[in-house]
């Protein structure tokens, strides 16, 4: 339903995503669309954003068309202000050091709980997925933005697991089970920005994409939605957002 | 029967006692001497049914070769651990000389979506993949490497991951109140882990990304080093802030370049992505008859390790050193 | 008032809660940005009264020149925690800016049996000094790095040295049924790290020994850096694994040569073992009189580092150099 | 009473201990005669010893004449095999990949507990002396040896202050207390060679040292003292050990 734009949905999320993060901010990004939308950022707004990298990296540079095949290969450590073990970069969430956690998802729920690890039930499950990596621990000890594509299997009511804790039951059941810091902050779609209520902790709308109707929205999400009293609509993306990221990843290798 | 016992726990995820722990690395010869013997030979450190914990992370540093010759010797029933697991997990899988994983992600790469071979495995309930988060991972390794029994930890708290684990146990802490997982240790029985340089007596210098070997070195009742060059005792102790795992913590050496091929080796090669997406395409569309076609191919046909990287091509072994020693031109 | 708990919680030896250590993260401005200042600007970062942890170890990497800058500056009630404490203890005490350190050994330095100077303030209970094991000093550090309110360890057990620490908790392992010790995490106030080499935004590179100064930096709530040299953020990316302290948890940078004088900087000076007998002599003789001379002479008297330098002598510092340079002549 | 000999009380006392080593061993050494000790036994019977220093230090080659001021000196490091975090070479201890801890002692009693904290009550001490270090870490974790000039007040049935523990009250209590490895094995001092009896885990003299006699001994001991059924007598020191030792230590640094 974007065809009428001149981008596709990947580079609308991609720029949507890259808008939510800000200067001097430490971002523990994974690869794809995450990291290319930190990258954005970076060269775009925030010369003062940090990368950090599960594979153990700070600092990360990422030279256009040089996209690293994961977040553990040595392209992501070119020019970095700092190597260091897998464990060590992922306890420096836990401390506290890290502002924004950024993510993909393969299926999220109204409390932005992320499933990366069972379709179906568990003990016989339809499809195994890859599983958690390091996102549980992200999820569980820092501020989220999840950038993914909006479709109705995606977006569901509950998730089949929970892999990565957003507000688990919503209220205070994420406090309670032990998740004293952290949480659900944004979720970027291809549709619409959405944000978590105060008190019930549930997804709400808080703007629609360009040309993005609550109908439409709503057709292609698996609950019922609510949206923020005053509900914005998203800028469309520039023309130097677009140029820049296009630079970044010329073989759309994640912005097809 | 202490190795046994040891295995069996590291197998269920419990942490051996701690005399048990101290009795095996009394066994171990930890002294000064050479170590350095053939991948063939390196392949009788590993024993049917032991947990073995391999180093590297997804395609990095991954000790391919060594992989390669326990699934040509035919071991059976490893339980093995890592980081992150790749198209490592594929191998062991299929060659059947492993029948349980345990990881915090197990695909062949994010750029190819989810390992067939892993799914028809764990979903036919052929073999069992546990999932712990990447942290919990690295804190269960650690904990091996300190000697104690567990590790504290603040994530895997209220989430399905953490359901599926009854191995971790949740304390509130004597200090705070605050809920806490514990995590046990994990001490495997050996470890596979590839360096960039060791000497005979197997201290090893690694370059770049450690991910968790080096607690996986301390961790483990036996070590098995790779190396994609042995130097002299001297070239170490010109330099005995880069070495990061030192020699009596090593049992075997084995100089074994392009070791981790297909896989990355940091400053030395990249991952040779054309045998991957090869490779991938093959398993992906088939994962059994797929699987097998490559490793008779790749793993089953090759006279040694050298043969193998023929097979791959010389042209792309030299594309990956050229990739490989780029990140030094900065 | 959430670092008024705080270090009153670090003074006390009881972890910080989870939220307040958070929260105080969270105040930090932990941006890329330029940090140098200059020795008398960093002195405003310690407050009265703070928890302040001491990199280096003895006689080595000692931040010397930030404590001398404090004395100058005329802090009060700190409570200084170190590794192994030397000749800095004698400062921190006689000069009164500190009434309270906790350590595992505070003595000048082996050669040279007791310090009067230590023995007289603790002795006479004008000052008050907390003995841990060297490990658990490790432990509380590593803790206060990780984010968790303590570490579990197999010292210090059946000892009078645990005796006199009812801040650590004894529990039976909840897997192995073991008895552990749990050392609570120390997060100081602020910490004062002294190395080879840093980049303006705090991108810090350690050669050599490291004692527990990554734990320590990672763990504190404020870092300042005094550093033998600034360099460019381009050189620290041209080798990023030597970088062992990362810019965001650095909060004031002060480029100081011979900043660890008259103790050691590996790779770059030696102790200057004159200055230290005549120290030591003078202060063992009669530990108030002497060090009030000492502070005078050495402390008070110079109008800066550079001067303290010179009453050291160029002589002696060119010596301490080629000795501390030819660790690499190997 | 050793001025009949050529060599100093503190040379055979270095020679003794370094007598304990066997080649291959990874030996925790303090500097001073541990350090010295391990050192000779290097070079004379033992290329294959690895020294361990706290400071963070494996596998050290000190130069003869070079000896370092501490264990925390860069001198430590010099043509080491690696160099590692004060931290992480103690829990080498804590692993088990420590054969032997080699240290001196101030105060010694009956069960080998040491001393190196409080002269007099601790509460309100005649002498505070610096205290454990990794001294308790080392004790408490590996068999140990510990090298000691004789002194009846350095030999005292009880220990004002447990710094570093032995076997603590004798039997089982060392155990009970949570120290399941390591434990006392050697006492060396200039006057004799003790082992520890396996019941009672009390001192017990394996053999005297040259000139040394049973009531000698026991004038310079502060408790009753155990002799081993069948009483060995030392070897003096050779020309070949004392040659040796004093070209490592040509200033008489340690073994004046």
């Amino acid at each position: 339903m974007l065809k009428k734009h001149n981008y596709s949905a990947a580079e609308l999320l991609t720029i949507l995503s890259a808008r939510q993060l800000s200067d001097g901010q430490v971002v523990f990004a994974g690869v794809g669309i995450p990291l290319l939308a930190a990258t954005l950022a970076q060269r775009l707004r925030c010369p003062g954003l940090t990368i950090l990298f599960e594979g153990g990296v700070i600092g990360a540079f990422i030279e256009p068309g040089k996209l690293p095949p994961s977040t553990n290969d040595q392209r992501c450590t070119k020019r970095a202000n700092m190597v260091l073990g897998s464990a060590e970069v992922l306890l420096l969430l836990q401390r506290g050091y890290v502002d924004v956690g950024f993510m993909g998802g393969a299926q999220v729920d109204q409390y932005g709980n992320l499933n990366s690890s069972f379709i179906g039930d568990p003990a016989r499950p339809k499809t195994r997925l890859p599983g958690t990596g390091g996102g549980n621990d992200i999820a569980s000890l820092a501020q989220m933005i999840v950038a993914m594509k909006h479709e109705k299997r995606r977006f569901v009511e509950h998730v089949d697991f929970i892999t990565s804790p957003g507000y688990l039951h919503g209220g205070e059941t994420r406090r309670d089970s032990g998740l004293l810091a952290g949480g659900m902050f944004r979720v970027v779609t291809d549709l619409a920005v959405f944000g978590f209520e105060a008190e019930k902790r549930r997804m709400q709308v808080i703007s629609l994409n360009p040309g993005v109707s609550r109908e439409v929205l709503q057709d292609n999400t698996g609950f019922a939605l609510d949206f923020a009293p005053h509900l914005g609509v998203t800028e469309p993306p520039t023309d130097q957002e677009l140029e820049l990221l296009r630079e970044l990843d010329p073989e759309q290798l994640y912005t097809a | 029967m202490a190795m046994a016992k040891g295995n069996d726990k590291s197998r269920a995820g419990t942490p051996q006692s701690y005399l048990e722990l101290r009795e095996d690395l009394l066994r171990r010869d930890r002294s000064l001497r050479d170590k350095v013997v053939s991948l063939e030979e390196a392949t009788s450190f590993v024993r049917d049914g032991d947990s073995v914990g391999i180093g590297g992370s997804t395609m990095s540093r991954t000790p391919m070769g060594m992989v390669w010759a326990l699934v040509r010797a035919g071991r059976k029933h490893l339980t093995c651990s890592r980081s992150i697991v790749s198209s490592d997990g594929d191998l062991l899988f299929a060659s059947g000389i492993c029948d349980h994983i345990v990881t915090s992600w197990f695909s062949q790469g994010i750029l190819w979506g989810v390992s067939k071979v892993m799914r028809h495995h764990v979903e036919t309930g052929k073999a069992r993949f546990d999932e712990w988060s990447h942290m919990a991972m690295g804190m269960r390794f650690r904990a091996g490497a300190m000697g104690v029994p567990f590790m504290p930890i603040r994530s895997m708290l209220g989430s399905d991951v953490r359901k599926q684990r009854p191995e971790a146990k949740e304390i509130d802490c004597p200090f705070t109140g605050e809920k806490l997982l514990l995590v046990p240790a994990l001490n495997p029985d050996v470890a596979l882990i590839h360096v960039q340089r060791c000497d005979a007596y197997g201290n090893a210098q690694i370059d770049g990304l450690q991910f968790m070997d080096i607690d996986l070195a301390m961790a483990a009742n036996k070590v098995i080093l790779t190396t994609e060059r042995i130097v002299s005792n001297d070239q170490i102790r010109r330099a005995p802030d880069q070495t990061k795992i030192p020699f009596f913590a090593v049992d075997a050496v084995v100089e074994l370049p392009f070791g981790c091929a297909p896989h990355e080796c940091y400053g030395v090669y990249e991952p040779m992505l054309r045998h991957m997406e090869y490779y991938v395409g093959l398993v992906n569309a088939d994962p059994v008859k797929g699987m097998r076609d490559y490793m008779d191919r790749f793993v089953y046909g090759p006279k040694s390790w050298s043969e193998f990287l023929a097979l791959i091509g010389i042209e792309e072994l030299l594309e990956a050193a050229r990739a490989g020693e780029s990140i030094y031109d900065a």
